[in-house]
């Protein structure tokens, strides 16, 4: 079974010749794994209750990279997401073993207090999931929450919004409720939500699923503009999507267990996206990336 | 498998380590402490009915037999009377025509709010019916006896029924639990997946089909819940069979006839005449307690009826 | 003495359903006189107001259609309540049929096989051959009423304790007056305030007791005549609060002092003249 | 033309178009009248209760009914306004028992408790006990906390609003649950995603939005308190003749009042309980009909 | 306006010269447009009340072929599928403009029983939902419900199962409830529910997405198998489904009106599979098919 894990070690602290960069694109620039880790996960394995629903996964996040997650509906792309800030504790019967590491903390140690985690980790959701307030509130709600220390709110939205590129757009209507932005707008403003706690990490578990074309592509270009301040981890059920956006891609898919038919997620390949797409080690990663199954 | 391997000396990333430990919150820990202390509380309350009434129903079977009170007769000497299954049957003949007329018509009125009616209908005609949920019972006691039996029963039906009798006041009680019926299985008829109905229909079937051997059987748990909860209602109802029900034991099954029921007889023994410690005035307790017992039976076997058969869609 | 002299403070009442009217009626005539005597007046029946009254020591004044029992004393012994009884009126206990039964006067023998549980009379025509042939159907007092208690106890007083059981019962006395007025060959009884007013659509039997045919009114009742139907209703006055709480004497002095208004407008039955100074006596004994 | 289409096209052209509905049929004709008719016979009983009711009292909507006492010395002007007042006592006092309580426990047993762990179920299936349990034993039960509470006379505001509160406790509490319930995963996870506490969660995002489903539950519980007289009667509930001024302070009810002097011998008195029914009948639907006015205009879908 | 539409006219009862296909295939020896169409959309429009969700769409659906229709989320596929058999009528506010026929007769007349229309024109659902009855109640339910004539519903019960590719799994649990099956054997159910009562045509909304590989894979498969007997109309957001299994394409996709911002779905292109996804005439299926947005 070991031969379905994709690579065992990712160095960690190698040298950070690389740099930062700056810019999309999914250049034969990248080094092969990432230079500079900000989470890593090792030998995770999840459960629901009795269910084991992911198997084994080892992976590592570069700093300013986006990582896509790709692979056919419930292979276990969101719950290795969810596993990474810790939203799997609100999970009635979720129970997680391996290690989650952020700067080389682990996540899961019983010192750890995850709403510290999730501070850190920030997370947007499938369908936009805006709180019943206005625009302002809904941006000024993490950063009262969680008592930042703010010089002056009205700045901090407003930097905020324009970091998700929706200032222009609802500048003149901060007082209005949130619910009467469109989907497209709803999702660029939980993620103005999530900048302005100033996260490290933004997890995105399928963030377009919901939107249109033009929407979506407003929300994969704010992607590319917010690589350059954050980490960012994406799940998606578009590859082209990830062919797109992303620096490395992992591809999941599921196996089922031959008494019980429970089907259990694994991780097939983990590797530059340029390489997952175009040049697959695995034969079931090029299967799905040509559309034979899923 | 794999040790994974740490980094020595500064961290990657990030210049610093972000601070992930516990923070004291304890505003956070006071909060939480007072809504657990309300939730014990509010469990307290069965234990609470139960102290309250066992020390005189302990009274009550030290004056009289277990036997004399699980009776049909009472041991008619000294004014002692005992017997408590007469008041049983007056409140299961009282709950059964409740639940006759109310179950038909409770689930009738479902059916329709939730499988005909439109949108705005329901929004007005919902709480309509819940209205009747409202009316004080001292009301409807009295509507019972001053325009049910003698108009209705006795005028419009023609029949010959006594001034208080269970037929009235069952069929007020089955007018009070309409709405807890009708609201509650339509609640449950709603919870059906379109998807069902639409499956029903793209085969050709018409609406009452749909309905009737779709819809239903796909929400009988909640309707069964709907209908014990109404019958609870029933059993535990106080006011209208005290005034329409009658006042005295009854074992016969004639339904034109007035039959005490457990509660009517607790109302009507506090108010009453009998020396506080006598063994009339303990029967109250234990026959509160017997009314206890029984709508927590009833109860948790609809519960777990529920629980057992409910559908996860 | 009066009312008006500024006495504030609180008096508690409860007890019989049926002297209930009696004792609110007399706060009502007193709060109109001296609003600052706040007067609560309990209908919890005669056995809840003793429980009141003797066990809990709750009440200043206990109603009572019937004289305290023996357990009921024995409590207020316990707790150390003191107190007065005072006979504030009568009640015409009224027989009553349907208006078209010829029927005038009854018995107290043909009284006790109507409502009695031994040899019940089922037909009219039982219990006198001159009598209708006509089916008797009953409506009676419910069993925890004091009503129910004194037919039992005072007047039929069969072995059994109990009345017949095949009768219909209500606790709501205007139930037995519309069932009474609405069924043929009906027959029932209940306090004389209902009789009064309803007369129109009952029939009052008279009763005769062996001195022949009494027909009930305020005149037999206060005369004596009118047996065993009268029965006395009372109040119980805690000699403590009496003397402690003004607001209890004024009360008291004022529901005695104007004692035959009030039972006029509670509509029962005053005291005779005799009575009315024994009662005026046992007040005046408490203070 | 292609023999099997054709052959195809027969069939419908026989089938389709018959004019026939069997949306229409007998049977479903008859189904639906008995639904229209149970649908109209609850509303109709209301209405024959309402219309009796109020032929009855026609003569006492005067301003007497509000505004005095009960008189047996001059009937014809017998008034509820202790009655009256001793109800809205009673409904504040009980509200402000039991909705803090009751809330508080529907957040805890929610948001909080393990929902998975056995101890939440015997409690789930408590409350729905409670629920169903008659109100006169909450009565019985109201009257021993008072002795504990060392009041030896129950039938005070206090005493009444025990009963009461208790009676409509576990009413608020599945109403809040599903308010509660009702608020989307989504909104929580927003939340704590952004590194909200479950507490704060709770209390900035979760109730206010649960706040109309409370409310309407609320309400229809308090609704059904103002019309009960059996829990009052189990405390020796007394007449009046003075306004409340503190929840020590005796008091009675409406439906108490009510159901005293509609037994009362005198048409006089009926005829004023009658009326007062009417007035009863007239807050309990007023305060239903706030009820439905949160419901639909703050129902949000989500 | 006008040139958004594919094709205005469909010849109706051309002669039947290629006669039944009995494979899959999207083989260029299919016709151009469909020679004995089955069912014909003209001219459709669609409105939920106000909002006008679909503009103008003409389509014809070839008798023993698989139809697809696919586009972007929200452009009206699934709309335009519940016309064919008249389930609009159960959407509040849903008003229908246009033409549909079958076998030439309009199914919107007056004198038309949309319950009869239903009985054969049948309709598998997104997400299987079977009753809560056993396996063969559910089964039977349809000829029971419809008053079919059915010598031996046994049989009937068996030959429908057979069709569907279930029988083999589930012949020794007939009596069992339906609900104990997998997702993708509920959905064969609910094929086999649908054959049990004879239709002409099976519409389908997107049979496959709530279903892993293997299932979906299954279903293909019947697909395949059932167009011998049937006409099968099915709508899928996955193109490379549409690719495998369909003879013809309709592509649709929405367009944003410009002042209130509602998005009404329109036809783009109607043809041949092969030609929709190798030679597209529109530049908009062209970036559809290529990944380009969506
Ligand atoms: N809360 C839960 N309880 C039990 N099982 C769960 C839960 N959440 C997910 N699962 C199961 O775990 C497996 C992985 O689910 P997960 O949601 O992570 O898949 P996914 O790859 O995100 O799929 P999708 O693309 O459909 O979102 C699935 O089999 C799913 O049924
Ligand atoms: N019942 C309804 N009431 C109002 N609008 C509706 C209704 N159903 C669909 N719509 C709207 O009509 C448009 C077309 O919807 P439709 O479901 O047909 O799209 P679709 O192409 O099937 O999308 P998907 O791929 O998401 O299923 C959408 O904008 C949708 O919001
Ligand atoms: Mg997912
Ligand atoms: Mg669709
Ligand atoms: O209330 P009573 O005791 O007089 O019947």
């Amino acid at each position: 079974m070991t031969n379905l894990r994709a690579s065992s070690h990712f160095p960690v602290g190698a040298p950070a010749d690389s740099a930062h960069r700056f810019h999309a694109g999914n250049g034969s620039e990248l080094p092969e794994v990432p230079p500079l880790p900000v989470m890593r996960v090792d030998n995770l394995n999840v459960y629901y209750n009795d269910f084991h629903a992911v198997y084994d996964v080892n992976l590592a996040f570069g700093r300013h990279e986006i990582t896509a997650m790709i692979g056919p509906s419930g292979c276990g792309k969101s719950t290795v997401l969810r596993c990474l800030n810790r939203m799997n504790d609100l999970v009635p019967g979720a129970r997680v073993e391996g290690e989650v590491t952020y700067h080389d903390q682990d996540i899961y140690a019983a010192k750890v207090d995850p709403i510290a985690v999730r501070q850190h980790i920030g997370m947007v959701f499938q369908k936009p999931n805006p709180f019943p307030k206005s625009i302002y509130d809904n941006i000024a709600y993490g950063p009262r929450v969680t008592g930042m220390k703010v010089e002056s709110m009205d700045d901090l939205v407003e930097e905020s919004l324009r970091s998700a590129a929706l200032w222009d757009e609802v500048k003149d209507k901060l007082k209005q409720s949130a619910f009467g932005l469109s989907g497209g707008q709803q999702q660029r403003l939980c993620i103005a939500r999530t900048i302005a706690t100033k996260p490290d990490v933004i997890l995105m578990d399928e963030p377009c699923s919901s939107l249109d074309p033009i929407a979506t592509s407003k929300i994969e270009d704010l992607m590319q503009q917010l690589r350059s301040d954050y980490t960012i981890i994406i799940v998606t059920h578009n590859m082209q999507q990830a062919a797109r956006v992303s620096d490395r891609t992992a591809f999941f898919t599921a196996r089922p267990d031959e008494t019980t038919g429970n089907r259990t997620g694994l991780l097939v390949e983990f590797d530059r996206t340029t390489v997952i797409f175009e040049n697959p080690t695995d034969p079931r990663t090029n299967d799905y990336i040509t559309g034979r199954f899923g | 498998m794999s040790t994974p391997m740490k980094s020595p000396g500064p961290p990657s990333g990030a210049g610093q380590v972000p601070e992930l430990g516990h923070k004291r919150r304890p505003g956070e820990a006071l909060a939480k402490a007072l809504l657990l202390s309300s939730a014990v509380a509010s469990i307290a309350i069965t234990f609470g009915i139960i102290a309250a009434l066992i020390e005189p129903v302990t009274h009550f079977f030290g004056q009289v037999e277990i036997g004399q009170f699980f009776a049909w007769q009472d041991i008619g000497q000294q004014n002692i009377r005992p017997a408590v299954l007469p008041l049983v049957l007056g409140t299961l003949m009282v709950t059964v025509i409740a639940l006759v007329i109310a179950v038909p018509i409770g689930l009738g009125a479902a059916m329709y709010l939730s499988e005909y009616a439109s949108k705005r209908t329901r929004k007005w005609l919902k709480p309509t019916v819940e209205l009747l949920a409202g009316v004080p019972s001292v009301v409807y006691g009295f509507f019972a006896v001053f325009f049910i039996t003698p108009v209705v029963l006795n005028g419009w039906l023609g029949l010959n029924v006594s001034f208080t009798n269970s037929l009235a006041a069952g069929i007020i009680l089955g007018v009070m639990i309409i709405p807890t019926i009708a609201s509650m299985s339509e609640d449950a008829l709603s919870a059906v997946p379109l998807a069902l109905r639409q499956g029903s229909l793209a085969l050709g079937a018409n609406r009452m089909q749909t309905t009737l051997r779709v819809v239903i059987p796909a929400a009988l748990s909640g309707i069964a819940g709907a209908v014990v909860l109404g019958m609870s209602r029933a059993i535990g109802e106080t006011m209208i069979v005290a005034i329409a029900g009658g006042s005295a034991k009854n074992n016969s099954l004639d339904v034109g006839e007035g039959h005490q029921t457990m509660t009517a007889f607790i109302a009507q023994t506090a108010q009453g005449e009998n020396p506080v410690g006598s063994v009339s005035y303990n029967m109250l307790f234990a026959v509160a307690l017997l009314l206890f017992i029984m709508t927590l039976i009833i109860n948790s076997i609809s519960i777990a009826i529920v629980r057992r058969y409910r559908q996860a869609y | 003495s009066g009312g008006g002299d500024g006495t504030s403070g609180e008096v508690a009442v409860d007890g019989s359903s049926t002297v209930y009217p009696m004792s609110n009626t007399a706060a009502e005539l007193l709060a109109e006189e001296n609003s600052n005597i706040e007067v609560s007046v309990g209908f919890s029946g005669t056995g809840g107001g003793f429980k009141a009254f003797c066990e809990e020591g709750r009440t200043d004044i206990s109603n009572a259609s019937r004289p305290i029992k023996d357990e009921e004393a024995a409590a207020c012994a316990d707790t150390g309540t003191d107190y007065t009884e005072l006979l504030v009126a009568t009640d015409a206990l009224t027989v009553v049929v349907h208006p078209d039964l010829d029927v005038q006067c009854i018995t107290v023998d043909q009284l006790k096989r109507i409502f009695g549980p031994d040899d019940s009379a089922t037909n009219w025509s039982d219990l006198d051959p001159s009598f209708p042939d006509v089916k008797i159907t009953g409506f009676i007092p419910g069993t925890d009423s004091g009503t129910y208690d004194y037919m039992n106890a005072d007047v039929v007083a069969s072995e059994q304790e109990i009345l017949r059981e095949d009768f219909e019962s209500s606790e709501d006395d205007n139930v037995l007056v519309q069932g009474v007025a609405g069924t043929q060959g009906a027959v029932g009884f209940f306090g004389y305030s209902y009789y009064e007013e309803n007369a129109d659509s009952l029939k009052a039997l008279e009763i005769d007791s062996g001195a022949g045919c009494v027909a009930p009114s305020a005149e037999t009742a206060q005369s004596g005549d009118y047996t065993p139907l009268a029965r006395p209703l009372f109040i119980y006055v805690s000699d403590a609060a009496y003397a402690d709480n003004t607001a209890v004497k004024e009360y008291v002095d004022f529901y005695i002092e104007n004692l035959a208004e009030i039972a006029t407008i509670a509509q029962f039955i005053p005291l005779n003249d005799s009575d009315y100074a024994a009662t005026k006596s046992a007040v005046e004994a408490l203070g | 033309m292609n023999i099997t289409a054709t052959t195809a096209a027969n069939v419908t052209a026989s089938t389709l178009a018959t004019g026939k509905r069997k949306d229409r049929n007998t049977s479903s004709l008859i189904f639906m009248g008995a639904l229209w008719f149970s649908m109209f016979f609850g509303v109709a009983v209301l209405a024959a209760l309402i219309l009796d009711t109020a032929l009855s009292g026609a003569g006492r909507f005067d301003s007497q009914l509000l505004f005095d006492y009960e008189s047996t010395v001059r009937k014809e002007e017998t008034g509820f306004r202790a009655g009256i007042l001793g109800t809205i006592w009673l409904m504040l006092a009980t509200a402000l028992l039991a909705i803090p309580v009751g809330i508080a426990t529907a957040v805890h047993l929610e948001e909080f408790a393990d929902r998975t762990a056995w101890y939440s179920k015997v409690i789930e299936v408590n409350l729905q006990n409670l629920a169903a349990v008659p109100s006169i034993i909450y009565g019985m039960l109201a009257a021993a906390i008072m002795g504990l509470l060392g009041f030896t006379y129950k039938g005070i505001v206090l005493g009444g609003a025990i009963a009461l509160g208790l009676l409509i406790l576990p009413v608020i509490i599945i109403a809040t649950r599903e308010a509660l319930r009702a608020v989307p995963q989504d909104i929580r996870q927003g939340s704590l995603a952004l590194g909200a506490t479950t507490w704060q969660t709770t209390w900035r995002q979760t109730l206010p939005s649960a706040i109309p489903g409370i409310a309407t539950g609320t309400i229809l519980g308090l609704s059904r308190a103002v019309g009960e007289a059996a829990p009052l009667l189990m405390l020796g509930v007394a007449t009046v003749r003075f306004d409340p001024t503190s929840v020590l302070d005796k008091v009675t009810a409406l439906p108490l009042q009510i159901y005293s002097l509609a037994s009362a011998p005198q048409e006089a008195l009926q005829e004023a309980a009658s009326a007062a029914i009417i007035l009863l009948l007239a807050l309990i639907i007023g305060m239903n009909a706030v009820a439905i006015f949160i419901r639909n205009k703050f129902q949000r879908s989500w």
